[in-house]
């Protein structure tokens, strides 16, 4: 048996590039394939360097078209696969991503978002949310975990190639330039320990025995010739990520369970800044609770309503303009509450800063 | 005697998939020989139950379901990355890419080209027929000079859009040393056939990159008949392309 | 309402420039018309099919659910097509069938290859399971007309015409467009060839009128 | 899936080899008329599988067996069966 | 003075390509790039022909990726340049749209949606609606109008050109397949002749003199060094495409001045299905109105929640899979109206199918 | 005599912007080295007024002000399309693609190779570096074989990644009549100056594509003081890459 | 409340490499530690940011709008982190200042190249206007306090261990780790080097100590 | 902005020529150092714009005015003059 890269329970600390790599190992991908772009590049540093010792393989590809579809390539063949991305490369991605999404090719790709629109910057955002779980000229038939701490980069990176590989949807781990780049300390594990089976990889493609003759051809596509073949498809899509929804929502409450002067709505690292923010605004006299999404998609809907239902007003902050509060107005729609937004794409936000908007506004 | 019908067995590939034919190109379209060459190459070297076969978008696209082999269709010019994929991930299989001259010397250039610099050991079958035939006849970057297309209605201006694409002589310029490198035409068949599976050994025996180029026909957009294809595929095209092996592995090089 | 038009043969049998026709003439005579071509990938090889709508009014969705009339060329064309067809559908087909003539897709008239008059006829056939299979039609369709529009311009006229005989009974079946304005629509297509060879028109015409004669007027509107 | 398909074939025998083709196999392309080095392949009144003139051989017995016609057909709608006496001399 | 290519008014008969074709011609556009693609090559085949009769360029690019860039590089330089594209080509497009997005630069895109996700079909569909309105790792700071027949077309082409130079935004022009490819009537005229004066396309680069000596140098660029230099751009692009939404929206109503049983929230030529079936209910003594967002970007907001204010209910009618719909919920939060909603992703809808629903619905 | 402190002009070129001055490449890159003849060469040749520089990201993008040349920065890989563009639109322009090793061969190859096949009036100047500079030093598609880098940190491997990108070799393998094609080096200044001039040269005479390929050295990313950055140029890139001219306007040949 | 700090200075002066110390010192501690390096699009020649927080209990957001110690070690730096200073902050600036010598961002205690012993000291300076400008400090800021670390370390250490006196000045100002756990990270760094060179682990522990005498503890946090 | 700017130098005489270094131009890379032919390039006590060791000559008049530093210099931050009697020759 190959030895395992992580054993029992480990307490580090290190960067969430870093921790990306050490989930990947643990999860058991088999393989990387990528394009530098940063904040995202260590990833595939940390992997270069570690991969090679327990098996596993890295191809670095010409851009991140290349790195999308041979990514695709790999599962068919029967692969854990999974590449890393961010910003423009995200952009690129989405054409693989399509095809993924049509084709029920499960795929793990990694985005620590950087500032948009165009190149803009390589530090920090939340600019991402829209084309990560909507991009492409697809129907958004996607998994979202926004992660807001190493802990949490390395649990959904984890728990990312399981979704994938059992739902076969495009699995994506959103999280953000600071979280890539910073550190901060985790505790990182076999999940086989924790009881965490990971979902085998079938092929998709190459199976034994003369195909036509031991067994049918595979014959995979992604063109049809008339609009009712794809409506059928389409629609068998759409049916499958709505049985699956339920399964796959995660969220956070804090400071939910009572009536509420205004609850916080946030997700990824911005959540932290609420939480943080919780405590300052009891100080404040100010009865707040916070709902953090993890899955941007599927939306636990349910349960954002059900915590919106219990506050006077809802605030909306977050690192972009306005992507997650469309969601969250889409999500809360026929709810009467009134929603303010605190809006800073591409910049970070602190606790004192959700405070003072919300007293402000208040 | 007279003309009578019977039942028999069409001289097809084993490989075929016969429950596909008649195939879905036009009559008289070369993709249909080149497939034909190519079913007979993975016959005589039996490893069918190996090959993965992918598909571009474009007329290439129609053999989808062409083989019995396992095949995945993919994006347009994105299957040069599909398979090397596939064969980074399993070295064992033998990874076909059939591709058009749209989807591999224009919108997947890139690909091509550093699929053939890191020495992928894949096999990449590009058919040559000067224009974008699934959409209709465009101008492709292979169009000969005064070829009139859909997008070159005056016929294509070397002085506004340049001379046809030289693949397998770009290629060569950049492969090296276990790369296999050739132009075939339909016009030689049995050439044709040799270069395909020499291009499959050479994936085989794992030297490297494989490239076969195809000169071949479109005569529904060429609007020729049957003469008329003939005469351009073996005049004016092979006036143009160079038909030979162009980096053969072995024959080892300093750059 | 619209009269709604379904036309489905084999790439090559020339439905889409009967569809044309159809919507020009309507369009010359002041009325409101939509076409709009099936568009599969394949360039030749899948089965050809146009959307034809006519009206008085502005048309308002370009597909639809259900036709008016339906005329299916082929076998392919008749699977393709069922569903189009509700009780309210006159359903046509030519039942010399799949031996449809070709004609190329954008010119009314010409046929590539035509038969080395050497040629002789098979002596017997076998039923084999790779035989052309015989299609169902669609039962539910309002009144079936079968046509053997291709036999007869093979034997009358000539085959190249089979396609403006279709037009003819088109024509003839829903009334949509007046016979004139067909007529000049197919005169601004092939003018400079009619003028070449006034034959050519007068072959035409006929095949229009032979084909209008295969149908009565089964007034869809 | 083990036993090779038959289809429906029109054959035509003659001295050295019979001329087999697919009429369901066969687009009228005309490409294997252009290389019969006898030509000898005409249009035949016969429909291919698109309702366009399939092919057949004017006089089988000129036929050399050369197999041409089999070999450039893109939709494999030939197949010359060379007579047994003949196939000896191959 | 260079010959006008559309003189007067004339009533044309022709497929929704070939009048995108002449409507840019009328606009007096310069230059085109592409790359084919189903259902939208005729509009370069057209303009191919056309073009150089009245002294105007086209160049067919390796791919989309540089057809937008080209495209830009020509906005850039001064021309009033444009191309066209659809399904997977718009994906590929969305990076040079996210730059354009960030830099200011006006470009114009015409898109005959066709289905998806991935290569789907070549035929018909309303599925880049996201896509077109927010791609890229932007904020959608974009202009899209949603057009529903040929008449739309030959309109909105001309005046996005207008849109986009004025105000500066990336501007589509949304259509679908069925429009590219069909034909229908309209009447084409010079725009001059009906008062619209074309917005004159300045030089961003290579202007008169030496820079540096006789006028300050020109440096455009789209990536920054800081969260906060980034911040301040987006805000400010923001600010402006907020100035600039009320005088962009456009909207049709029809039957919505009175109250309803139903209002039909559609666009594009799906919106012509809901027209259709207005005097259907009537018949079936359904009050219903019909309110059709021409710009689904910006949405006109007020205008919609007014008509949905006089409902007593809303359906929402699309061929995509919730992707209008989510802009419906967003642009209706607050609001306590039911929404039903028809999704066909790809296929067609008419007006009868409509009537079907909504009466099983009711 | 000593060393006294006076105000006196550097030697810089007229067109390069003073005020972004010192530049922001590291100290001993290549980068400034190119730019800096770059500018003697629009000086000589007078067009500091016609020329639309445009440059990449990857370092290059730390030119976006550098000259007093309108200038844009693109995306990474899009320079050639973007100036493309440019050119077509107003031919009077001079248009300067600039851009890296990653920008030109990796994610832009396929512009690169179709701008070259369209022969489009443009020049192209690209950076080997050997490396992704401005991402931190990752492998380049011009990486030397068992060069380290922080993807390849056992070196780059030819069996798995292949061998450095001949990119003048493969251009001048499909550019035409009217392109030019060199390949100079920091090693050789006045050579340089000679191939840049040329360049555009080339284009203001309307011939067709030009381009010129830097061997450039990183010695951030290299991590080598000045005497380990000059060896690498002049000793380890040169016997990977041979400097010179590879297709001259003017020299008719048959394809 | 976590202690927040910022320290920026030129790219070479190694002030990630402090930021990352002190960073790890604290999780070694037992405290919850954030360390954000700020990378701009640039290898080198900008400014260098670092950004810290350590805390008893997990650190919500990693970046913060004010500092309660901001270390600006170029003119430069100053600029750059003005925006992080307000009147909680101590603000602690080298006036020896740009002067500030190189040691490569990722190790401590190497520079890469020194004058030549031979080297001569320019006779006069003109004041023309591209001379280095002066910078203006925060003012706003609660404590300012002015080092010459660098002067300091050339003359009494080593010009290379300019940046753990920092280090050292950073500790003294804060108390957020103890002076122990920041040895034993050193430790964890450059053990081998130390092993090899003793003399070496002397030298950086008596900057650490020298760079802490330099101010006061101000009772951060 | 025509004018053209000066910036602050360090100068140093020499027989045939004077050896300009710009401060706030140089970056301490050590290109120049290499390639002086006379190897008199040596590490200053004075620093670049970056706080790393500027670069001077050890001893001017040995210089041969080549210009070889300041033509491998990527950031101008040398200029030589050559002295006027000097000049001519060139
Ligand atoms: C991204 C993208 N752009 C454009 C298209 C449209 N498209 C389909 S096939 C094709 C060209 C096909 O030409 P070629 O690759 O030469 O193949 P051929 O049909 O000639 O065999 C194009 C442009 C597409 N499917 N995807
Ligand atoms: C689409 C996209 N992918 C990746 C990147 C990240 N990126 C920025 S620069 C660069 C590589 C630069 O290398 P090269 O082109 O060789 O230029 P150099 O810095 O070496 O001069 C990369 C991959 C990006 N900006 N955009
Ligand atoms: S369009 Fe051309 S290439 Fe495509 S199938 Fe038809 S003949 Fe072949
Ligand atoms: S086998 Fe040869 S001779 Fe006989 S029909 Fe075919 S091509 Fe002609
Ligand atoms: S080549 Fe084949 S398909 Fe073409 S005409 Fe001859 S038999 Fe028929
Ligand atoms: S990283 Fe390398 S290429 Fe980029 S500026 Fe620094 S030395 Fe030059
Ligand atoms: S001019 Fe020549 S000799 Fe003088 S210092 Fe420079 S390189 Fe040395
Ligand atoms: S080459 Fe220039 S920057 Fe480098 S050390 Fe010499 S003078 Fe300074
Ligand atoms: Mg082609
Ligand atoms: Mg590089």
């Amino acid at each position: 048996m190959k030895e395992k890269p992580v054993k029992g329970e480990r307490r580090v600390f290190m960067t969430g590039n870093e921790v990306c790599a050490w989930a990947a190992l643990a999860a058991d991908a088999d393989i990387m394939f990528g394009y530098p772009i940063t904040p995202q590049t260590d990833i595939m540093q940390y992997w270069t360097r570690l991969a090679p010792k327990y098996g596993k393989k890295f191809l670095q590809t010409e851009d991140e078209i290349s790195a999308g579809f041979t990514t695709l390539g790999a599962v068919i063949a029967g692969k854990r696969a999974f590449s890393a991305t961010t910003g423009p490369g995200n952009v690129l991605f989405q054409e693989p991503m399509s095809m993924a999404e049509m084709m029920r090719i499960p795929v793990v790709l990694i985005i620590p978002m950087r500032g948009g629109p165009s190149t803009a910057t390589v530090i920090y955002s939340q600019q991402e949310v829209t084309m990560t779980a909507f991009g492409g000229n697809g129907e958004g038939f996607r998994v979202v975990y926004s992660t807001a701490g190493h802990q949490d980069l390395y649990d959904y990176t984890i728990k990312a190639f399981n979704t994938a590989w059992k739902y076969r949807f495009p699995t994506f781990v959103l999280s953000d330039g600071y979280q890539g780049k910073m550190r901060e300390s985790l505790t990182i594990y076999d999940p086989a320990e924790r009881g965490i089976e990971m979902v085998k990889a079938e092929p998709m493609l190459g199976l034994p025995g003369i195909p036509g003759v031991d067994r049918p051809t595979r014959h995979l596509r992604n063109t049809y010739n008339t609009e009712e073949e794809l409506y059928e498809v389409v629609m068998q899509i759409a049916r499958d990520f709505e049985k699956a929804a339920p399964e796959i929502v995660e969220w956070q409450d804090f400071d939910t369970d009572s009536e509420m002067d205004v609850l916080i709505l946030a997700h990824g690292v911005v959540s932290r800044a609420a939480q943080g923010a919780l405590p300052l605004l009891k100080n404040e006299g100010i009865k707040a609770g916070h709902f953090r999404p993890i899955t941007l998609r599927p939306m636990p809907e349910e349960q954002m309503r059900a915590a919106a239902a219990r506050a006077n007003r809802v605030v909306v902050v977050e690192s972009a303009y306005g992507q997650f509060l469309k969601l969250v107005k889409e999500t809360l729609y026929g709810m009467d509450k009134p929603i303010d937004a605190i809006l800073r794409p591409g910049v970070g936000i602190t606790a004192e800063e959700i405070v003072a908007e919300i007293k402000e506004r208040r | 005697m007279a003309k009578e019908t019977i039942a028999l067995t069409p001289a097809m590939p084993k490989c075929w998939n016969p429950d596909s034919k008649p195939h879905k190109f036009c009559p008289g379209c070369g993709h249909g020989l080149t497939l034909k060459m190519l079913g007979q190459a993975i016959d005589e070297l039996g490893i069918q139950d190996k090959v993965i076969f992918g598909c571009d978008i474009g007329c290439s696209l129609l053999s989808w379901d062409f083989f019995n082999v396992d095949s995945v269709q993919t994006h347009h010019g994105r299957t040069t990355p599909v398979i090397t994929g596939i064969k980074r991930a399993r070295p064992e299989l033998i990874g076909i890419a059939y591709m058009g001259d749209g989807g591999g010397y224009a919108i997947g250039a890139q690909h091509l080209v550093n699929a053939a610099t890191r020495n992928e050991k894949i096999t990449a079958i590009l058919i040559n027929n000067t224009n974008y035939g699934m959409t209709g006849g465009q101008m492709a970057p292979t169009t000969l000079p005064g070829q009139i297309t859909e997008t070159t209605p005056f016929g294509r201006d070397p002085e506004d859009s340049g001379y046809p694409t030289m693949g397998p002589e770009m290629v060569a310029a950049i492969a090296r040393e276990g790369a296999y490198v050739a132009r075939g035409s339909m016009a030689n068949l049995r050439q044709l056939k040799r270069f395909l599976k020499k291009a499959l050994e050479n994936q085989m025996e794992g030297n490297g990159f494989s490239f076969v180029e195809v000169l071949s026909s479109c005569p529904t957009n060429w609007r020729t008949n049957a003469e008329a294809t003939w005469r351009f595929v073996e005049k004016d095209m092979a006036e143009h392309f160079p038909v030979g092996e162009f980096k053969v592995p072995g024959k080892k090089e300093e750059k | 309402m619209a009269v709604r038009i379904v036309l489905a043969g084999e790439g090559g049998q020339g439905v889409q420039v009967i569809a044309n026709i159809l919507a020009e003439a309507a369009y010359a005579e002041g009325k409101e018309a939509v076409y709009i071509p099936n568009f599969g990938v394949e360039q030749r090889g899948g089965v050809s099919i146009a959307f034809v709508q006519i009206d008085d009014k502005r048309i308002d969705s370009p597909k639809f659910p259900k036709a008016d009339i339906v005329v299916a060329l082929s076998n392919r064309a008749v699977d393709r097509t069922r569903q189009y067809v509700d009780e309210r559908t006159t359903f046509v087909y030519d039942d010399s069938l799949v031996a449809a003539a070709e004609i190329h897709e954008d010119v009314i008239g010409i046929q590539a290859v035509e038969a080395d008059p050497r040629s002789q006829r098979q002596t017997e056939a076998v039923d084999d399971s790779k035989q052309r299979k015989t299609v169902r039609l669609p039962e539910s369709a309002g009144t079936i007309i079968p046509l053997s529009a291709n036999d007869i311009a093979k034997k009358e006229l000539h085959p190249r015409v089979f396609n403006v005989m279709i037009l003819g009974a088109v024509l003839k079946a829903t009334g949509v467009v007046s016979v004139e304005q067909v007529k000049a629509a197919l005169e601004a297509r092939l003018g400079g060839k009619f003028a070449k060879n006034p034959e050519l028109r007068d072959l035409n015409y006929r095949a229009l009128e032979r084909g209008m004669g295969l149908v009565e007027h089964v007034g869809v509107n | 899936m083990t036993e090779a398909t038959k289809w429906r074939a029109f054959s035509q025998p003659g001295k050295r080899a019979s001329f087999n083709l697919f009429p369901d196999l066969c687009k009228g392309c005309g490409l294997c008329m252009q290389k019969c080095p006898v030509k000898i392949i005409i249009w035949s009144q016969d429909l291919g599988v698109y309702g366009t003139p399939a092919v057949e051989t004017s006089d089988q017995d000129k036929c050399i067996a050369c197999k041409m016609c089999e070999n450039v057909c893109p939709d494999a709608a030939i197949r010359i069966i060379v007579n047994p006496q003949d196939k000896d001399k191959e």
